[in-house]
């Protein structure tokens, strides 16, 4: 059974072949064939966690080599497919949640007209995420890692003939490329250090042959969480997430919430050997995770687009992640995906049911009161968003949230600051969260439905609403000391981490103040959106929460800032370059000036008075002694610097001969350089 | 013999291209220019290199030249552009090339005259089987990537060389 | 006198990159610069199999061959963009594709 | 000394078989369309290229004043010595060669990529609209139909391993290579009437819309030497077909050269009768059929003979 475990992968993969290169099908071939893979995945996947389940798992995983990929002197890579408790995991989640989304999907996308290219793209992305979590070494790692990244570009962009859709596409594809540049000459550094690329063998040898804090180890590690905060969306790179939404709302579910984005909390926890070697990376972590996660959530807040409040959201509890990460507790970051991805798909699924029935509507100041007439989205809703703010006992984001608020407590990376952090974002994510749910199920109605969703829509979401109350069972352990189920499972696919003791004491203080927090936040949401008391009306209106809400809406106005700091300077520079600066500067600053004030004080007597004491007496000594040492050294300054405006400006004439003429130039004297030498 | 045959091509190659850098007239440049890859070609030969030589006149002179002839039927004919190239070419314009080539040239010249390139043996005959074997063993990855340079290669000549609605 | 001859084609080889450099750097007309760019090539290929043939090693003719694939990519984009800048500017003139003011 | 005597005898056979097959094709034609081909000059019409070529040198050998002088007169030149060459190394029998290259078959390629030049540089030397026109399509279409045709007979390299025409032809001695390279054969043939283009892909010169293509400028001798480069290589190509594929000199009983050239005339008459037969496509379907259909064929021809070779050997086939 489990030897079977590459055909997960193969089976998406086959299905894009034949959507790609086969002919044209009609829909409910090209539904039948991609649910009928889909489950046919979801089920092997299940069953072979249920074999892995029974035989127990083995410390260092099964592996399975397919082909030998590249065999070169040296330099040897294979593709092979590696699974453990974390692998798997991720298999089940990508599986189970592309199954559901892509059963929604049929219905949602069912009067489009690219039915199949959607599927494909969508086939293939499943296998390239496949592909991702279950390679062996770390280059094919990358190329499932680029897969994804590819789809989600084709995806983002897939109503290409809107404009906006395709720019959104090549950002996300754009910043993207940032991270994964740095992760590229991450694999070469370790390749190159470790000589091999095999992720078993990189761990074992990386603790062998460096010691804690080792440069090299950090550089290398820095560089991976280039990759990873690229690929999740954590500060500064996560500017594409929020812009990713002009992707399909099925899209946004399983790319953008539940599976893509946390690729890099994934990768973070495979080489989790790695980090724990370099404090100094897991402290930027750590603050990453923090800084990411309290300004999405604050940028959550006041979104009007459903599905950005939405990304934003995403965009945080990656940052919760994070935190656990850098914190050493990459159980609880695992957990936290699991169960996000149960309830944040639930959520997306529902803001594309909204958008469904009310004609493309996305902005929540336009729905409302629509408790009535979609009693099903409703619950969902409910549910969801219970689950995101973590309210207590019955919802399984409070168990995961509750284990790295505890986590980053207890930490000796963390602290207190931490854990209040932490719960000022639990807070938020109440408020926000909860904001949703009153703003558009609850008072005025806005706008009528026009149609409601059938039951492909709406089975999957009842899916993931039970597995949102339900799977957090599985990170809840009865004692404080003793670590839960999940987190006993995670540790057999990473065993070094040791975790810190916990006493009871401090595991209740946490559990209180988390569920405190939550429901802190809900009431607040209550009294704000529900209640809408005068008082609170007439502070919003204010200038100074306006100018807030302005700032937290633009996502902290991440955006204008990179067209400060990147795109502007550039640009400055290219004006520079071009009516010579330094002639500017003194045009502004001196020239002008003077010319005004003469011109309003001509001929005044003050004016006259300087003209005879003054002037005329300089001017005949200057008459005198014309063209002295003094003039030469003005002038030669005045023609040196005039010069030097010239030659700059010839550097940047745009004329390709000139390019080439100073190339030649160049490489001829480098030549001349090593002859002489 | 054979010493004397390279120094016919050598000089075949060499007078040709000078015709080539000079000639204002684009398809007589190109028959000079083809001429100099023939010549290219046989000393190829004469340096015990025949598949690469066969290879200069299959895809210098025979393709990567044909696509030349191509563009320049397309976009100059008549005697307006060979004028115009008479005006470019001035003398003023070649100071500074000649100028640098000749530093090139000395620098040549210096590593040739001072020893550095020596050689106590003849060429030495290489088959297509040797070329064969060490492209696709020590080379095998950067043959691949030659086909991924391809591959855009295509796509980007497709792309740029089609006609646009939008274009005049 | 069979030594040398690899010598003097590493001279030939010298020369001709020489010249084409000349022609790179001193025509105006696109196309020109062009073949200049094949003329430096060729002649980097031709240094390439002096190269071989004075150690008898094949390598010198797979860089060739790497060079030739290179040109291949090469030339078809090239002169498509040289197409498009025809189209856009109505010239060839390399020094007037530019929409700089230095 | 023993190739010089070579040479000249295989050049005046070869000129003497390229009049004979103006006149044969000529009758076969007029038979085939029912109506009398040239019956006139000789018994049967036989000296009827003889007088032609008397008609051709007597004329005037004129040059227009507006086209460019040198390429004008090279062009014609660059196509018949280019098929010429290509003879010297078209192994007759297994002595009767006059260079036996180890890139042989490169060296055909080769050269025969130099003769796309003839048309384009007539073309544009003429300097006159069909002209030009006739070089750009025969430019276009040449060089396609080298692609493919360099393709096609990889699969008779790889299981002849080797360049050498001889070693080509000996690697048939049990199995004419047109069996286990059925596919390579037809896209090379295909290619060949492409590459001589013969009708129905004599669009360079298409006559009913470019009066004559890219030699609509040319008279005399010039002219004549285009019409001999024609069917010059009409013969290359078809001993091409006859050594790459269909086991070039050997047979039974019949002495080698004789086989030879048996086998050569019956490919040649496969080109008469396509000539006679088939109607000209459009020029973007000649090339659309050559990048969509013969390009992919013919690389799925060579990986399947690859891996055929690989699995079993090289005496799988």
């Amino acid at each position: 059974m489990l030897d079977w475990f590459w055909i997960i992968p193969a089976l998406p993969l086959a299905g894009f072949l034949v959507l790609t290169l086969g002919p044209s099908l009609s829909r409910a071939t090209v539904s039948g064939m991609t649910l009928a893979t889909s489950t046919l995945a979801a089920m092997l996947s299940a069953s072979i966690a249920v074999a892995l389940l029974q035989q127990g798992f083995h410390p260092v995983g099964y592996s399975r080599s397919l082909w030998t990929w590249i065999d070169l002197d040296g330099f040897t890579t294979r593709i092979a497919l590696y699974i453990d408790a974390l692998s798997m995991t991720m298999v089940l989640i990508i599986t189970g949640v592309g199954l559901l989304v892509q059963l929604y999907a049929t219905e949602y996308m069912s009067e489009d007209d690219e039915y199949q290219r959607f599927f494909a793209y969508m086939n293939l992305f499943v296998g390239s995420m496949l592909v991702l979590v279950l390679a062996d070494n770390l280059l094919l790692l990358f190329l499932g890692w680029e897969g994804v990244g590819l789809c989600s570009y084709l995806l983002i962009g897939f109503w290409y003939r809107d404009l906006l859709n395709g720019r959104a596409a090549r950002k996300a594809f754009i910043v993207n490329r940032i991270g994964d540049a740095a992760m590229l000459v991450g694999l070469c550094l370790l390749f190159t250090e470790l000589g091999t690329l095999e992720i078993q063998a990189i761990l074992r040898n990386a603790t062998l042959q460096w010691t804690i804090g080792d440069p090299l180890v950090v550089t290398a590690t820095v560089l991976l969480l280039g990759g990873a905060i690229g690929k999740s969306a954590q500060v500064p790179l996560h500017v594409w997430l929020p812009d990713a939404m002009a992707g399909p709302t099925p899209v946004s579910a399983l790319i953008h919430s539940a599976t893509m984005v946390t690729a890099g909390v994934y990768l973070i926890a495979r080489t989790h050997t790695l980090f724990a070697l370099a404090p100094v990376t897991q402290t930027a972590i750590v603050v990453i995770g923090t800084t990411t996660m309290l300004f999405a959530a604050s940028s959550a807040l006041v979104q009007r687009d459903i599905k950005r409040v939405f990304a934003y959201s995403t965009i945080s509890q990656l940052g919760y992640m994070f935190i656990a990460l850098g914190v050493g507790a990459t159980g609880a970051a695992i957990f936290h995906l699991f169960t996000h991805a149960c309830f944040k798909a639930l959520l997306f699924l529902l803001a594309g049911a909204l958008m469904f029935s009310l004609h493309h509507e996305k902005d929540l100041m336009n729905m409302g009161g629509l408790r009535r007439d979609l009693p099903l989205l409703f619950w969902a809703a409910v549910i969801g968003a219970a689950s995101l703010s973590g309210l207590p006992f019955i919802t399984a984001g409070f168990f995961s949230k509750d284990q790295i608020l505890l986590q980053a407590w207890i930490s000796p990376n963390g602290g207190r600051w931490l854990l209040t952090a932490g719960l000022i974002g639990s807070v938020l994510t109440a408020l926000y969260s909860f904001r949703v749910v009153f703003l558009a199920f609850f008072g005025e109605k806005h706008r009528e439905v026009s149609k409601s969703p059938g039951w492909r829509m709406t089975l999957p979401m009842g899916i993931l609403a039970v597995l949102s109350l339900g799977i957090g069972w599985l990170g809840w352990s009865p004692r404080a000391e003793e670590p839960s189920w999940f987190i006993r499972l995670m540790d057999t696919a990473m065993p070094v981490h040791q975790p810190d003791p916990i006493t009871e004491a401090q595991a209740g203080m946490v559990a209180v103040l988390a569920s405190s927090a939550a429901l802190l936040g809900v009431a607040g949401a209550y009294l704000m959106y529900m209640q809408r008391p005068a008082s609170l009306e007439a502070v919003v209106k204010t200038e100074a929460v306006q100018a807030i809400r302005q700032f937290l809406f633009r996502g902290w106005a991440f955006n204008w800032l990179y067209r400060l700091t990147i795109q502007k300077p550039f640009r400055l520079f290219a004006q520079a370059a071009k009516h010579d600066l330094v002639e500017r500067a003194y045009d502004r600053l001196l020239v002008r000036p003077f010319l005004s004030t003469a011109g309003s004080a001509k001929g005044d007597i003050v004016d006259q008075a300087y003209e005879r004491l003054l002037m005329r007496p300089f001017q005949w000594v200057a008459d005198i002694n014309q063209d002295d040492v003094l003039d030469r050294l003005y002038r030669g300054l005045t023609r040196l610097v005039e010069q030097a405006a010239v030659t700059a400006r010839r550097l940047q004439t745009g004329q390709v001969r000139w390019y080439a003429t100073v190339l030649a130039a160049g490489a001829v004297g480098l030549a001349g350089l090593a002859v002489l030498a | 013999m054979m010493d004397f045959f390279f120094y016919v091509a050598a000089s075949v190659a060499i007078s040709s291209t000078v015709l080539f850098v000079i000639a204002p007239n684009a398809v007589h440049a190109l028959l000079n220019l083809i001429l100099s890859f023939l010549a290219i070609a046989v000393i190829f030969l004469l340096l015990g290199a025949p598949f690469a030589a066969a290879l200069e006149v299959i895809i210098y002179a025979g393709a990567v030249m044909v696509l030349f002839v191509f563009v320049i039927m397309m976009l100059q004919v008549g005697p307006k552009s060979v004028e115009q190239e008479r005006r470019w070419i001035g003398i003023r314009i070649w100071w500074v090339p000649v100028g640098l080539a000749m530093l090139l040239l000395a620098e040549v010249g210096t590593l040739i005259a001072t020893g550095a390139v020596t050689a106590e043996s003849g060429p030495r005959r290489v088959g297509p089987e040797e070329v064969g074997l060490v492209l696709l063993s020590r080379y095998l990855l950067a043959v691949e990537l030659a086909s991924l340079l391809l591959l855009p290669g295509i796509l980007g000549a497709y792309y740029l060389g089609r006609r646009r609605r939008e274009d005049p | 006198m069979s030594g040398p001859l690899v010598v003097h084609a590493v001279m030939v080889a010298g020369i001709l990159f020489a010249l084409g450099l000349t022609g790179l750097l001193a025509r105006r007309n696109l196309l020109f610069m062009l073949m200049s760019v094949e003329v430096m090539l060729n002649a980097a290929g031709l240094g390439f199999i002096a190269a071989g043939a004075r150690w008898g090693a094949p390598d010198g003719q797979v860089m060739f061959l790497f060079i030739l694939t290179l040109a291949a990519a090469e030339v078809p984009v090239a002169l498509a963009l040289v197409l498009q800048v025809h189209r856009r500017f109505h010239t060839l003139d390399a020094d007037a594709v530019t929409l700089m003011e230095g | 000394m023993n190739e010089l005597v070579l040479i000249v005898l295989l050049l005046g056979s070869l000129f003497t078989i390229s009049a004979l097959l103006i006149w044969v094709e000529r009758r076969l034609l007029g038979h085939w369309q029912e109506r009398y081909g040239p019956n006139r000059v000789g018994p049967g019409g036989i000296l009827q290229s003889a007088a032609d070529a008397i008609k051709l040198l007597a004329k005037e050998d004129w040059t227009p004043p507006f086209a460019d002088k040198p390429v004008f007169v090279l062009a014609p030149a660059v196509v018949v010595s280019a098929v010429l060459l290509s003879f010297a190394v078209v192994p007759f029998t297994p002595s009767l060669i006059v260079a036996d290259l180890n890139i042989g078959l490169l060296f055909v390629f080769a050269l025969s990529s130099l003769s796309a030049y003839s048309i384009v540089l007539a073309g544009w030397a003429s300097n006159s609209k069909y002209a030009l026109i006739g070089g750009l399509r025969g430019s276009a279409q040449m060089f396609s139909y080298e692609v493919f045709m360099g393709l096609s007979v990889m699969g008779v390299v790889m299981l002849a391993g080797s360049f050498r025409l001889r070693d080509i032809v000996e690697a048939q001695q049990d199995l004419w290579f047109c069996i286990p390279q059925m596919i390579g054969a037809g896209i090379f043939f295909i290619a060949a009437l492409a590459e001589t283009h013969r009708l129905p892909f004599d669009i360079p010169e298409a006559e009913a819309e470019l009066v004559a293509g890219y030699h609509t400028e040319y008279s005399g001798m010039k002219f004549g030497m285009f019409f001999l480069g024609e069917y010059l290589g009409i013969v290359l190509m078809s001993s091409l077909t006859v050594i790459l594929f269909l086991g070039g000199w050997q047979g039974p009983w019949l002495p080698p050269l004789v086989w030879f050239w048996l086998k050569t005339f019956m490919v040649i008459m496969v080109f008469f009768l396509i000539r006679a037969t088939l109607p000209r496509p459009r020029f973007d379907q000649l090339i659309t059929f050559g990048w969509t259909v013969l390009l992919p064929a013919s690389l799925l021809n060579l990986l399947v003979t690859a891996i055929i070779i690989l699995t079993n050997g090289h005496d799988a086939l």
